[in-house]
């Protein structure tokens, strides 16, 4: 059994809702995760999956308009979860938005909830249209060879 | 993400450097729509060997651009994508639809038939 | 002349004081002000002031107690400037506490608020003894060769 | 930050990975003081080549270690600094206490005469 148990540790971050601005969100919530023995190739997938979250935020949750969105991580050193919260138009449909290939933009690939999923243990999101919707993630090391469960 | 572009004939290759996600995506869409309003393409070549990262944002911007190539006659290529970059690639089905080839030597001497990366 | 204002982007980042979340200060202010032409080495820099503020915080403002460090940044597209607060302990002779290798613990080199003077254009410093203390930092990118003022 | 440790004779090479800040310097503090609790030594050479950032957090830690090889009548060398490392070690007038020399052969073959990095 694993006795990585520590003092819960977290993070919030809130930023502008602009483009340029994901990646950060991205190397944050990475750099945060590092303290959980996460490979870099799980490292990877996390990036990704906030990537998704946060750009759906900009993208749909404000439509490119000036917003704020907010990002929250915590560990308690075995498992790690990541909030991502908008105040932005919500969405109708969740469970039609989460189907893969479903986009209301046609310009976009409709897979960023199916990357969030391939990538993250766990993906729940609540949404209340025309207030805003928050998508919480969770994620534990994959156990190493010669380690314990 | 910084865009290098480069004709060859008919061809563009294009260099991609940094992070293609939203943003990369949109520096990406206004560097090829400005280069081929200006001069004719049949074949654009994506060189992916300097992306650290890419999302489903990136992935979409490199499928309109494809979808964009074919109502102009083009085709679209990508080369040298590093291995995690590769992983998204192929867990979204791209590779179907744009080939994926080792370097831009053997993606300018492929012919027309598509060849599966 | 510069064309690079933009508009204002920001983030605001809050953290459990915790050693270990030094780093994802660091990265995350990186990142950001990535978004300015800094060079390599002016980022490097940055990390620097950002480590030396957040640290400053976690070990002298909370005494490595249970606290929160807020960091904030933004930029107009040409300067950066870098806020680092915390509500601890505070500082009571501030002028003093600059001064290259003074510390209050022996162990320490004394030489935070140095390196954060050298790396950044300026750096402000409020605190009030049992209330916390807010470092606020300021940086341009430096003008590169064969660009304009 | 990764502690590496390495016996060689009487001499502690210590090789480092990552991150040398206030995290890293509790690491580095606990790991050498570990080490030297259990044998004697009369030289600790510090291998900086893997470190990607320091600060003042870790400069303290190498001063603090420096303090209490003199009390332990021993020495402390570092090598390998990568130039941003370096930077900030030149900086912070650190090399006029502890040497830095370019590799580990050098830093075992110098004698006990102070060598300026
Ligand atoms: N934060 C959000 N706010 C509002 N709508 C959202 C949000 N996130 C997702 N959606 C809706 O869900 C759909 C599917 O999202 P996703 O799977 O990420 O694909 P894509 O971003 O490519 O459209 C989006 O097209 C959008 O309509
Ligand atoms: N955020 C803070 N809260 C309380 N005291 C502080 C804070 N930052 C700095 N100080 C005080 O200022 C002194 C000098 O700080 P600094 O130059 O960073 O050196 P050092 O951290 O090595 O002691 C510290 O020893 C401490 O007494």
């Amino acid at each position: 059994m694993s006795r990585r148990a520590t003092a819960p540790r977290w993070l919030e971050l809130r930023l502008s809702s602009q483009a340029e601005n994901v990646g950060v969100a991205r190397v944050a919530v990475a750099a945060f995760a590092a303290q959980l023995p996460f490979t870099l190739s799980e490292l990877e997938e996390i990036k990704v999956a906030v990537s998704e979250a946060v750009t759906n935020a900009v993208v749909h949750g404000y439509g490119h308009d000036h917003g704020v969105v907010t990002v929250r991580a915590g560990h308690d050193g075995r498992r790690l979860w990541v909030e991502v919260a908008d105040s932005g138009r919500g969405i109708a449909d969740i469970e039609q938005a989460r189907q893969p290939a479903f986009s209301t933009d046609p310009e976009r690939m409709g897979m960023g909830f199916a990357f969030m999923e391939a990538f993250m243990d766990q993906v729940d999101v609540e949404s209340v249209p025309g207030a805003g919707t928050t998508v919480r993630m969770y994620k534990r090391p994959r156990p190493q060879e010669g380690s314990g469960t | 993400m910084q865009v290098q572009l480069d004709w060859t004939g008919r061809t563009l290759v294009a260099r991609l450097a940094g992070d293609f996600d939203e943003h990369g995506a949109e520096v990406f869409r206004l560097e090829i729509e400005r280069a081929v309003r200006r001069r004719a393409y049949d074949h654009l070549v994506v060189n992916l060997q300097k992306v650290h990262f890419i999302d489903s944002s990136g992935l979409g911007a490199l499928l309109g651009r494809y979808r964009r190539a074919r109502e102009d006659g083009a085709r679209v290529s990508m080369v040298s994508a590093p291995p995690h970059v590769r992983a998204v690639l192929q867990m979204a089905g791209i590779l179907q639809w744009i080939p994926l080839y080792d370097d831009e030597p053997t993606a300018l001497g492929a012919g027309r038939g598509v060849v599966q990366g």
